[in-house]
């Protein structure tokens, strides 16, 4: 199991390997938000959280169908569901592969881009706390949805349909934590609920994933 | 006949128009489309 | 002598249409089996049956747990890795270590530290070959390993299932359209092609 | 003959046949007939006026939206345990009409609110959460239409019904917890049962709910017949070239 996290570590890192997409594409959306929202810093402030975790969520989104589909062409996933390791493992780690590279770096991140949407200075905290809590779930729901749809021509658009309704627990939850953190009215409840999810997610995606990846490899 | 609906009638109507609408194209489009296949069907069954 | 793999009475579909029925044959330690039969006919399909990534209808494939492989033409070599480290992911995977021999034996010691994206077909099909010795599985299933490689690499790879891989107490079953030299018995499968109508495949609830 | 013999699929077309006639016929009269009673026979209530006739519409649907729902999670499990197609077709079949069904929710929700409430969309728990449930069917439609094999197509969306109701359900404390709520109380509490709804309404709408319910059972027969038919066909297509 640790050799395929080194490896696809290792191919993320490497040329094409895709690694800072995530990161750019989470960048630019920030950047992007106040030439739609226009420079109203009150405003800005205010719709910060937010703003920050929809990024997340879909950088998080963009570099899903790249985590089964490669090996899926190549002949690496039968290969893998023939070997001595179990397919539960390996959906988790993808999942954990697919983290490390997007949403550990989102989560680090984030509080700093919070710089260019005037975030409020409390803020910084809990946005880096909700992330750090939510984004495992991202990775974890997004392999399931990679899964599904990993035998799929034009996978990449159902794989959002599927995985972005999922997502609704963890936005909410986590975005109203950063909300909450700022005007104290108690942030610890919305940030155990993020957690709980991630916790969840961890311990339950990856068998449903598994299942899936054996059908579609039938 | 029709009951007075008061200044809120246009609410009420349109909501019986929507959903009769919505109602009305998915039973239509469900039996149309049962037909064309049944009709498929026994072209293949004894084609 | 027991047995290896035995494959009783087995009957395998494809898109829940059944393909082939009455599959049976057994496999000694150091016995290959060559599979023939035209395009379609099921090879593959047989094949991913016996390695366990798809079910079978109905019959049973008798094997210990563990000891079977399988690889295809598609054989999972990352080509943004080097030949060394995608062999040496697949021993790890394994949990065991690429012995040196490996790349003398299938004439890789040149290309070990290119990136795999570099080879050419025949090359990367030699190293997908040496993958199959670095996870030192007994039973091997083979869908078309010599598809895209010249006489000499054939011929080698005829050599190393023949002195390494059977003398070495495997056994395997490989589909190939060409003569591998290797004493080994084949089975055309056209005989064992599942009738039109034959049932069990999920559509026959259907028809 | 246990009652599994009923999911056969030649067995589900013959007694499907007859009952077909007389779901659409009870479920038209029982629709009809709530429907005319409660908008022209019904007082307007003393709040909200006329738009309470809008009531007759709302509850059913979206009672039918989420029983839609928990029907076709409880066929994908019939379906992941017992490998009964008909049970797969029908979760299939189910699908379009729940998504109807939620979509006349959130309009008849979102018109009753544009007066009641003063603003044309309220996010308010209730309508939000039907507006997740309607992406959910999209997503499983979808799902079922980029998947060639039917077999591997019944299995993943099943697997993503059984995922998508814990996520559903999340998704439903999650947006309560987002924002209070401006809904009514519900008009038929499901946990007790006691009616928040004044009799004089109470018995054209649960001739509607009934009526909505046979509607549904009906279109899903109906549907279930034509994907059976569907995959009949493409049996018969795949044995001929087969056998050619």
């Amino acid at each position: 199991m640790k050799a395929l996290l080194w490896r696809d570590l290792a191919l993320a890192v490497r040329a094409g390997g895709g690694f800072g997409l995530g990161l750019a594409f989470f960048l630019i959306v920030v950047v992007l938000v106040p030439f739609g929202v226009g420079p109203d810093r009150t405003i800005l402030s205010a719709i910060a959280p937010g703003i920050l975790w929809v990024a997340a969520l879909l950088a998080a989104l963009l570099s899903l169908d790249r985590i089964f589909a490669l090996d899926y062409e190549d002949g690496a996933l039968a290969l893998l569901a023939t070997a001595p390791v179990p397919l539960e493992g390996v959906a988790l780690v993808k999942a954990l592969a697919h983290w490390i590279t997007t949403g550990l770096p989102l989560t680090l991140v984030a509080p700093l881009l919070g710089f260019f949407l005037n975030m409020d200075p409390a803020a910084y905290a809990y946005m880096f706390a909700s992330l750090a809590l939510g984004t495992p779930a991202l990775s974890v729901i997004g392999s399931f949805g990679a899964a599904l749809t990993v035998g799929l021509r034009r996978g990449g658009l159902l794989l959002s349909l599927l995985v972005l309704p999922l997502y609704v627990p963890t936005l909410i939850f986590g975005a109203e934590a950063v909300r909450r953190g700022v005007d104290q009215t108690g942030a610890a409840a919305p940030l155990m609920l993020v957690g709980a999810i991630s916790l969840g997610c961890i311990a339950l995606l990856p068998f449903a994933a598994a299942a899936v990846l054996r059908i579609n490899l039938r | 006949m029709l009951p007075d609906l008061g200044p809120r009638a246009v609410y009420v109507l349109l909501s019986y128009g929507v959903t009769l609408v919505l109602l009305a194209a998915i039973i239509g489009l469900s039996a149309r489309r049962a037909i064309k296949v049944r009709r498929a069907l026994e072209e293949i069954e004894n084609g | 002598m027991t047995a290896l793999l035995s494959v009783r009475d087995l009957r395998c579909a494809r898109g829940g249409v059944p393909v082939l029925e009455r599959v049976s044959f057994d496999l000694a330690v150091g016995q290959a089996l060559i599979l023939r039969g035209p395009n379609g006919v099921g090879k593959t399909t047989l094949l991913r049956t016996l390695a366990g990534l798809q079910p079978a209808l109905s019959g049973e494939v008798i094997c210990a747990e563990g000891v079977t492989a399988y690889a295809s033409h598609a054989d999972g070599i990352k080509t943004a890795l080097t030949v060394a480290e995608n062999l040496s992911f697949w021993a790890q995977v394994h949990d065991r270590t690429v012995p040196d021999s490996v790349y003398a034996t299938f004439d890789l010691l040149a290309l070990r530290d290119r990136a795999a994206g570099t080879l050419s077909a025949g090359q990367k099909r030699r190293v997908g070959l040496a993958r199959l010795a670095v996870i030192g599985r007994p039973v091997l299933f083979l869908d078309e390993p010599t598809v895209s490689l010249d006489a000499f690499s054939v011929a080698m790879f005829a050599g190393w299932m023949r002195d390494v891989h059977l003398a070495g107490g495997g056994c395997a079953v490989i589909a190939t359209h060409i003569d591998l030299q290797i004493d080994a018995p084949t089975l055309d499968l056209t005989p064992f092609v599942a009738a039109a109508d034959a049932d069990g495949g999920s559509d026959a609830d259907f028809l | 003959m246990s009652m599994w013999e009923y999911a056969n699929p030649k067995k589900f077309m013959d007694w499907t046949a007859p009952v077909l006639p007389w779901a659409f016929g009870i479920a038209g009269l029982l629709t009809g007939v709530g429907l005319v009673w409660g908008f022209f026979f019904t007082p307007e209530a003393e709040l909200f006026g006329a738009t309470v006739k809008i009531i007759y519409l709302h509850v059913p649907a979206a009672l039918m939206a989420i029983n839609a729902w928990f029907m076709m999670l409880v066929a994908s499990l019939i379906w992941v345990i017992r490998r009964h197609h008909v049970s797969a077709l029908a979760a299939r079949a189910a699908a379009p009409v729940g998504m109807v069904m939620t979509v006349i929710a959130l309009a008849t929700g979102a018109l009753w609110g544009i007066p009641t409430w003063g603003t044309y969309w309220v996010w308010d728990p209730r309508l939000t959460s039907f507006m997740i449930l309607f992406l959910f069917y999209l997503g499983y439609i979808a799902l079922w239409e980029a998947i060639e094999d039917p077999d591997t197509a019944a299995d993943l969306t099943a697997i993503l019904c059984i995922v998508g109701s814990v996520f559903a359900i999340l998704s439903r404390y999650a947006v309560r917890f987002w924002n209070q709520g401006l809904h009514q109380g519900t008009s038929v509490p499901v946990v007790t049962g006691g009616r928040t709804v004044a009799d004089v309404y109470w018995v054209p709408l649960l001739m509607c709910m009934i009526g909505f319910g046979v509607l549904f059972v009906a279109l899903v027969l109906l549907r279930t017949r034509t994907e059976i038919r569907l995959r009949r066909m493409r049996a018969l297509t795949a044995r001929t070239t087969r056998a050619a």
